[in-house]
């Protein structure tokens, strides 16, 4: 019962969240409803029994990475002016569409979900250990060591990435 | 519905306690400045100066709201909150004590306790910077971007070594819960084996809150005042008070883990709790009586090119030694 | 217990306002964040299924793809800061030199 | 005869040494090691042709084979050399002749700058014409060919800082190889009808093959032998090689390399027996070219042009000889050519010599008193080449044209006649106003050294005694030494009544010699004649141009080549070029139709990445 | 043995990469040298077993697709891997102080041209053929003159463009093993035994034919050969005309006649008129050139051609002598390159207008430069004359009409060939020579360039070897070739009747 009002509250918040994102002007108020629209996930996911997942997500996305997105955000925007207007209806056709076939999307995923004879019925009870950070470590380092290992590849890359950009930016000036 | 109530009931008793105790460390933290520097420190109001902290949280609650032109309203007035909020919202999975058992119910000593406790105080920690950069940028003012943006940077990098420098202890204790932790220590304090995290979590700690000497964001004589130059009034007190209290917090993060908690000799573990805390918020006070500020190029540069590094070196040697002594 | 259905169609949803989001903004710092948006619709979208089947291997992904992400950013904010830092607005519709 | 071998080897040493270690041994050492190994190869020679001599006349032909060149299918080849009577008297030649003009190169190039390089040209050379007259098979005389081809190449573009040099020696190169080409036809068609290529093989089964084939054989020979001879129309490079050092003018472009193609067809001759056509285009050509030569000689000025075209139309002789089977006919005034016409190149050498570098006869005269051993020896050269009764041309000329006659070939017999009165007319002409009269240059003649007039004696003794190896009606000691080379195969010896001395045709001959000698006394001899009648100059102008040969030459072939190979470059860039550029053009033309759809909007390409998402999923869905 | 040969030059490639730049050349030059030692101690060994290969090693690579890491050695294979590492070796010294990525490409071009020539797999055969490009390209774009960056892009295109003609073709190859032996096979020896309908033979052979005529270059698919030639350093043009064409006529030997017999008569006459136009047609343009580099470049398309002819004509002498002038020419080509490039770097120019002077001046360079062209021109008693005879006279045999007009080009070749020694040598120095001492040729450039020297003459007094060396391989070509001719009929009607 509570965790039902709960799934609808996240639910919503995610959901105005998400609509920040979408229709906010300024990019700090669209940075700040995807925070929000996280953190709503956050507790969906704490309602899903991945506790472990929820923290990350709050702390890894809230915590990091919107973080550097406001960092940008706030540095970009020191000097920038509103957009010319002229930019504005040069893809005249683009929110219609854009909208339209988001819609479809939408609409076919649905009908997917509710399509499947499955879907209905209610998630089984929690068994054992699942979500648990015990479990999660065990599923990662040992049936999904490899791609774990190849997370830190990724990650390396990112940060040479990062390195060398930053550099060519110094190089120019 | 008792648990909720009981939750309840322990988050408004703790409110008050933090929002209190901030009170008394202003106060405590004027005098002991000015015992450290042969001054009296706050001697006026009240006995010895002793209701300073009242005629302050006064003339703050009655000050004009000002909020500069230019500004982004909103995210203005919502800056302070978050910072405050968060602030509190981190304290909630501390266990200041063992389990209460009290009208036939055992309460823990904490208000919540998910078996990713110690995450969940990062993950609320690390919302609090929100504030901070918010404030920066909503203040329409390029003293309060600068120090905001210093702040958020600071203390992103720091988390990481803080977060490195924890997890030989979670590695230690083999668990993420904090009572587990605390309990792990029941016959050694992990301060010893893992001196060398410590040592990284308490420079990391004082990073953390913004204190000196790591207190660039709000340096004043590059700044003015940084993140809160525009701030006035209860703003401001909020920011004040998101600072003690994440000093607080991170007190007793550290006593949890490093400390052995609650737990000590004869007297009552919630009186050790408080007196460990107590002897972290004189270490602040201390610091900032005796250090002076570091540059900004130097403190990215310790935080990342040694803290990092001796961090995650400590995680290893913990990790051996623990496979090893299993 | 709310059916695990709703998680998948709020998902779809927010990937679907995610989708719009990248198509319509021309800030490319809001087109990103529309992006995470997707990311994590897709999350959610994992988790519970990783529920309803009590598997592991979607918490798993989920993390992986918050590992990504990351990355992700860390390059995708470099490359914005150095396309835009010098320019008067923050415009993709001003990146079209790759015009055919 | 096994070491006959070793004849060929010692001049490829030398021209190997001269070449690698010239000069670092300098000058002098480089000369005795060159003109020793063809002294030393002469001595070898002579000892082949003594021991040959010991030996019955049915077995003096050797076939040493020494190893296997290559077997490719039904190409299998060996070298082998073929030691007989006829490639005895080229060894002698080759090897004598070659040593004298050595010996007198070291006089005449004494200033050379390049004389290690010339000395290692010339036994190059030598090594080539004895590998050319040695091979026992088709394909070893094609090695030689080419290969004296070379060296005259890099003989006569000796000087190659003289423009006219360079482009007289590509000249040479050039239609030498077409005569080349002419041979490898011939063996290619001797491969695939018979399946072999040595003398022996072919020349044993020739019946099998039908006469057209025999007849192409032959003319592909022939064509090789008239590039190589210098017969007309491929005569025009020999006067330009002119432009080579004189010793090498008397080396390779009288005694013996130009004679290589009178040698191949001497040697091939069971060939030409069978191919009665080709046989008698080669005698009427040689005819032909011997008068038409013989005419253009009258009235050059260059000294070293007078006596080349006096050698294509010696050479033309020697066709009319060999087209006519008289082998062994040709063969002695070929060896009676060597001397002479050596002689007369080197005694012109020693004439430029003294004048320093001068050939325009017209600047000479009133040598006699100057050069007074190259007078003496020229005079003997001259009488020689004009065919002056009892000198050596006498007889060897004499011999051919009786055999013309007795065999039936009256027109043939009356063209050499004729050439014979105007071969003693131009010849004389040259001595004429080259000894006689009085100096017209302004130079200091001297005489040349004793190693540059050596030789000219010792060859002026061969031309004044060579001839009486076969007297008319008395000896004939040259046919004897080739019988059993001709009675091999059937065609090589003509009926006892044809050698017989026709006395009332050698007295004709002998009276317009002497009459051409007056003639030539009269006009040249007494004064120079400035001046031409009025008649006589387009006649002179004809004459004097070579009757432009050269020109037609150049208009037909070089014209052509020179057209096709640029309409070969021009379709080079524009067609085939222009194919592969418009396949780019056609590619990047679609691309340009399709560059508008890559608007450079980002935000395009993610609605269009939707829709097809959108479709993709519909899809699958749906359907 | 045989992985060593491949596997050397590459081993070298990456230990040049831990040696100092200065040592590259050293290195390089010593990997080559090592190769070439290699490859001759292998001549017994080629000769040495019955079946199909002297010596054959094969691991299974791919089993899906039946691919495997096939390298056979037989005669024809020795012969040209012999010459690849000679020229390599040489042509890798030949220039100093290059960067080391130009040796470490020289050494992985010579390695992946060695697989070529060792492959007994076709899918071996293909991924080298693809290889060999990578190199070449680079090499030209990044060492070539200053139009390099067009000259690679087309040799590249050319290159690549016709070997997915060759893919199709080889999987096709490997689809009919499927089909007839039941599962996939790409081994030369296994191949050999199919049984392809013609309809499929012409289709093969048509794109493996395309493939190879590209890569020889044959008229008209030359176009990319002037401007690679002319804008690459001259030891990479010694290895394109020396080498890499050898790749594409050793692919008509190995596989295109042997597998597809049927369609080997029906292209005969094809082939023997492009054969023929690019004989006459490169003579022609050499005739004109001013770049005394594409003078050769387009002698080699004529001299090529003449190789194409020889195998074009299917009969044994023919091939023996396709194989024979395959060798020469990849010496005397390489010679050729080589040495005017010396004369280019010394006289600052390729124009031959502008050339000149050499023979009084740089004696040595002249005398060598003229015994190489006089090999290339085929003069009776060098190198390039036997094996022109020997290709005439095969081809003479079958198709005389071919040998009249191929003949021509021999007169050809002496006048532009000539035109080219006297421009170089004659006449007076150009005004762009190089100031400060003579254009001589130096001491290490002539110990590289004698033993091709020493070959020209060898190979041209006694040329038997090569021909004996192939006798087998190219005995067992023609004899399926043969079989194909005689059973043609039989065999399509067999087929019709399936």
């Amino acid at each position: 019962m509570l965790s039902s009002v709960v799934f609808w509250l996240a639910a919503a918040v995610a959901i105005v969240g998400a609509g920040g994102v979408l229709l906010a002007r300024n990019p700090v108020h669209s940075a700040l409803s995807l925070v929000v629209n996280l953190a709503a996930l956050g507790v969906l996911f704490l309602l899903l029994h991945a506790e472990f997942l929820a923290v990350v997500e709050i702390l890894v996305y809230a915590g990091a990475v919107m973080v550097l997105f406001l960092f940008v955000v706030t540095l970009l925007m020191a000097g920038t002016k509103t957009p010319k207007e002229e930019h504005r209806f040069r893809l005249a056709y683009q929110f219609l569409l854009a909208g339209l076939f988001g819609f479809i999307l939408l609409v076919l995923v649905a009908h997917v979900m509710l399509g499947a004879d499955w879907i209905s019925s209610l998630a089984g009870p929690n068994v054992g250990s699942f979500g648990s950070i015990a479990a999660f470590g065990t599923a990662l380092f040992t049936q999904y060591l490899l791609p774990f290992e190849l997370t830190a590849v990724v990650l390396l890359v990112a940060v040479i990435g990062v390195i060398v950009l930053g550099r060519e930016h110094g190089a120019n000036r | 519905m008792a648990t909720v109530i009981i939750i309840l009931v322990k988050g408004l008793v703790l409110a008050i306690l933090l929002l209190s105790v901030f009170g008394i460390m202003t106060l405590t933290e004027r005098k002991v400045l000015g015992r450290f520097q042969f001054r009296p420190g706050p001697n006026r109001v009240g006995p010895g100066g002793s209701l300073q902290f009242v005629a302050d949280g006064l003339k703050l609650l009655l000050k004009e709201e000002i909020i500069p032109t230019g500004a982004d309203r909103f995210v203005y007035l919502i800056a302070p909150l978050i910072s405050l909020v968060a602030a509190l919202f981190a304290f909630a999975v501390i266990p200041w004590g063992p389990p209460l058992h009290i009208f036939g119910q055992t309460v823990p000593m904490e208000i919540g306790g998910p078996n990713v406790g110690i995450l969940f105080l990062f993950a609320i920690t690390s919302l609090g910077v929100y504030g901070l950069i918010l404030a920066g940028w909503s203040s329409h003012n390029k003293y309060s971007l600068l120090g905001g943006l210093r702040s958020t940077a600071q203390i992103i990098s720091y988390e990481l070594a803080m977060g490195l420098s924890v997890t030989g202890v979670l590695i230690a204790a083999g668990s993420a819960d904090l009572n587990n932790i605390v309990s792990a220590q029941r016959n050694l304090w992990f301060v010893g084996p893992q001196i060398v995290g410590f040592v990284i979590y308490v420079i990391c700690m004082v990073a953390e809150t913004n204190r000196a000497p790591f207190d660039l964001p709000e340096a004043e004589n590059e700044l003015v005042a940084g993140y809160h130059t525009e701030y006035s009034g209860m703003k401001w007190a909020m920011f004040m008070m998101a600072e003690y209290i994440n000093m607080i917090t991170v007190s007793s993060l550290a006593t949890t883990l490093f400390l052995g908690g609650w737990h000590g000799p004869w007297l009552p573990p919630e009186i050790w709790f408080v007196i460990k805390i107590a002897l972290f918020m004189f270490f602040f006070i201390w610091l900032r009586a005796t250090l002076p500020r570091l540059r900004y190029d130097r403190l990215m540069a310790f935080g990342w090119k040694v803290l990092l590094p001796v961090a995650l070196l400590n995680t290893l040697a913990t990790a051996v030694w623990v496979a090893i002594a299993r | 217990m709310v059916p695990i259905s709703y998680y998948l169609i709020l998902s779809a949803l927010l990937f679907s306002i995610g989708t719009v989001g990248v198509l319509i903004r021309r800030n490319p710092l809001q087109m990103f964040m529309s992006v995470e948006l997707m990311w994590n619709a897709v999350n959610l979208s994992f988790v519970a299924f990783a529920r309803q089947y009590l598997n592991m291997a979607g918490h798993v992904f989920v993390f992986l793809v918050i590992t990504v992400a990351a990355a992700e950013v860390a390059i995708g904010l470099a490359i914005i800061v150095l396309v835009f830092r010098n320019r008067e607005h923050a415009d993709v519709d001003e990146l079209n030199v790759m015009k055919g | 005869m096994q070491d006959a071998i070793g004849i060929l080897l010692l001049p490829a040493l030398g021209s190997l040494i001269a070449a690698v270690f010239g000069r670092s041994l300098g000058r002098k050492a480089t000369s005795y090691v060159t003109v020793g190994a063809m002294a030393l190869a002469f001595v070898w020679a002579v000892s082949v042709f003594l021991r040959m001599l010991s030996l019955p006349p049915a077995q003096r032909s050797f076939d040493p084979v020494y190893w296997q060149w290559i077997k490719a299918g039904s190409l299998s080849l060996h070298f082998g050399l073929l030691i007989d009577p006829l490639s005895a008297i080229f060894l002698l030649i080759v090897t004598g002749i070659g040593f004298l003009i050595h010996l007198y190169s070291i006089g005449y190039m004494h200033d050379d700058a390049n004389f290690q390089r010339f000395f290692s040209y010339l036994n190059l050379f030598a090594f080539a014409m004895l590998v050319l007259v040695t091979a026992d098979n088709f394909l070893f005389l094609l090695v030689g060919w080419g290969a004296v081809g070379l060296a005259s190449y890099l003989l006569i573009g000796f000087w190659h800082t003289r423009p006219s040099a360079v482009s007289a020696a590509r000249k040479a190169l050039v239609l030498n190889v077409a005569g080349d080409v002419g041979i490898m036809l011939a063996i290619f068609i001797l491969v695939m009808t018979l399946g072999r290529v040595s003398y022996s093989g072919v020349f044993s089964h020739i019946s099998s093959l039908t006469s057209l084939q025999v007849e192409l054989i032959a003319f592909l020979l022939y064509l090789g032998a008239a590039a190589k001879s210098a017969q007309f129309p491929l005569h025009v490079w020999l006067p330009d090689a002119m432009e080579g050092p004189t010793p090498v003018s008397a080396l390779i472009h009288a005694a013996t390399m130009v004679t290589a193609g009178v040698y191949l067809i001497a040697r091939a001759y069971p060939i030409f027996h069978a191919a009665p056509v080709a046989a008698e285009w080669v005698a009427g050509i040689g005819a032909f070219t011997a008068l038409f030569a013989a005419t253009i000689a009258l009235v050059q000025n260059d000294i070293k042009r007078v006596i080349a075209y006096s050698t294509v139309s010696q050479l033309g002789y020697m066709f009319l000889a060999v087209g006519i089977s008289a082998y062994a006919a040709g063969i002695f005034h070929l060896t009676m050519h060597a001397f002479f016409k050596a002689l007369l190149f080197l005694g012109a050498g020693s004439v430029i010599h003294a004048l320093s570098g001068e050939q325009d006869m017209r600047k000479m005269g009133g040598l006699k008193k100057f050069l007074p051993i190259t007078y003496w020896t020229f005079l003997i050269g001259t009488a020689a080449n004009a065919g002056v009764p009892f000198f050596s041309g006498f007889f060897s000329k004499d011999a051919i044209l009786g055999e013309a006659l007795a065999t039936g070939h009256f027109w043939l017999w009356l063209v050499g006649v004729v050439a014979a009165f105007f071969s003693a007319l131009y010849i004389f002409r040259l001595f004429f106003l080259v000894f006689h009269g009085t100096y017209r240059g302004d130079g200091h003649p001297h005489e040349s050294p004793p190693v540059m007039t050596v030789p000219l004696v010792v060859l002026a003794i061969g031309a004044l005694l060579g001839g009486y190896l076969a007297v008319p009606g008395a000896w004939n000691l040259f046919d004897q030494w080739l019988a059993p080379v001709y009675s091999r195969y059937p065609g090589g010896l003509l009926p006892a009544a044809a050698t017989a001395p026709n006395w009332g045709a050698i007295a004709l001959t002998s009276v317009l010699v002497l009459a051409a000698v007056w003639v030539a006394w009269n006009l040249f001899g007494r004064q120079v004649r400035e001046e031409l009648p009025e008649g006589l100059r387009p006649i002179h102008k004809v004459l004097y141009n070579k009757y432009y040969i050269d020109e037609i030459g150049h208009a037909v072939f070089v014209w052509t080549v020179d057209r096709l190979a640029v309409l070969a470059d021009l379709f080079d860039r524009v067609v085939v070029d222009g194919i592969v550029m418009g396949i780019a053009a056609l590619v990047k033309g679609w691309g340009e139709a399709l560059a508008p759809f890559q608007s450079g909007y980002l935000r395009r390409y993610g609605l269009a990445v939707l829709i097809g998402g959108v479709f993709v999923v519909a899809y699958l869905t749906l359907v | 043995m045989l992985e060593l040969l491949f596997f050397l030059p590459i081993i070298g490639a990456l230990l040049l990469l831990l040696l100092p730049e200065r040592a590259a050349r050293g290195g390089a030059f010593i990997a080559a040298l090592l190769t070439l030692a290699v490859s001759l101690v292998l001549i017994p060994s080629a000769f040495g077993h019955s079946g199909a290969y002297g010596m054959l090693s094969s691991v299974t690579w791919v089993e899906a697709w039946g691919v495997h890491w096939a390298l056979g050695l037989d005669g024809l294979s020795l012969v040209l891997t012999i010459l690849t590492a000679l020229v390599t070796a040489v042509a890798i010294a030949w220039t100093p102080a290059r960067p080391r990525t130009y040796y470490v490409l020289f050494l992985l071009l010579e390695a992946f041209s060695l697989g070529t020539f060792l492959a007994a797999d076709l899918f071996v055969f293909y991924v080298f053929w693809e290889a060999m490009i990578i190199p070449a390209y680079l090499l030209i774009a990044g060492f070539g003159g200053p139009r390099r960056a067009k000259a690679a892009i087309k040799f590249l295109i050319y290159s690549l463009a016709p070997s997915l003609l060759m893919l199709v073709a080889i999987v096709t190859l490997g689809y009919e093993a499927f089909l007839q032996f039941g599962s996939w096979s790409f081994s030369l020896p296994v191949l050999q035994h199919l049984v392809l309908p013609t309809s499929v033979q012409m289709w093969v052979f048509a794109g493996f034919a395309i493939a190879f005529l590209v890569k020889i270059p044959a008229f008209p698919f030359h176009s990319w050969m002037p401007e690679a030639y002319a804008e690459s350093p001259a030891p990479v043009t010694a290895m394109l005309s020396a080498v890499l064409s050898k790749t594409a006529l050793y692919g008509f030997l190995r596989i295109a006649l042997p597998l597809m017999p049927v369609a080997a008569h029906r292209f005969a006459p094809a082939l023997g008129v492009i054969a023929l136009a690019s004989i006459l047609y490169g003579a022609l343009v050499a005739l004109t050139q001013r770049d005394g580099k594409l003078v050769i470049g387009y002698s080699s398309l004529s001299h090529l051609g003449l190789v194409l002819l020889g195998i074009a004509a299917l009969s044994y002498t023919g091939l023996e002598g396709a194989v024979l002038q395959m060798v020469n020419h990849g010496i005397y080509a390489t010679a050729l390159f080589l040495l005017f490039g010396v004369v280019e770097e010394r006289m600052g120019t390729r124009d031959l207008q502008a050339m000149g002077g050499l023979e009084a001046r740089g004696p040595i360079l002249a005398g060598l430069f003229l015994i190489t062209v006089l090999t290339a021109l085929g003069l009776p008693g060098l190198q390039g004359f036997a094996g022109e005879i020997t290709i005439l006279t095969g081809v003479y045999l079958v198709q005389p009409v071919w040998a009249w007009i191929a003949v021509i080009s021999v007169i050809l070749a002496a006048a532009y060939f000539i035109r080219l020694f006297q421009k170089v040598a004659h006449g007076t120095a150009p005004s762009t020579d190089q100031p400060g001492g003579r254009p001589e040729i130096g001491g290490m450039q002539i110990a590289l360039v004698a033993p091709l020297i020493v070959l020209m003459f060898v190979l041209g007094l006694y040329p038997n070897p090569v021909p004996r060396a192939v006798s087998r391989p190219l005995k067992s070509v023609t004899q399926s070739v043969g079989v194909a001719a005689t059973t043609r009929a039989t065999a399509t009607s067999e087929v019709a009747g399936k």
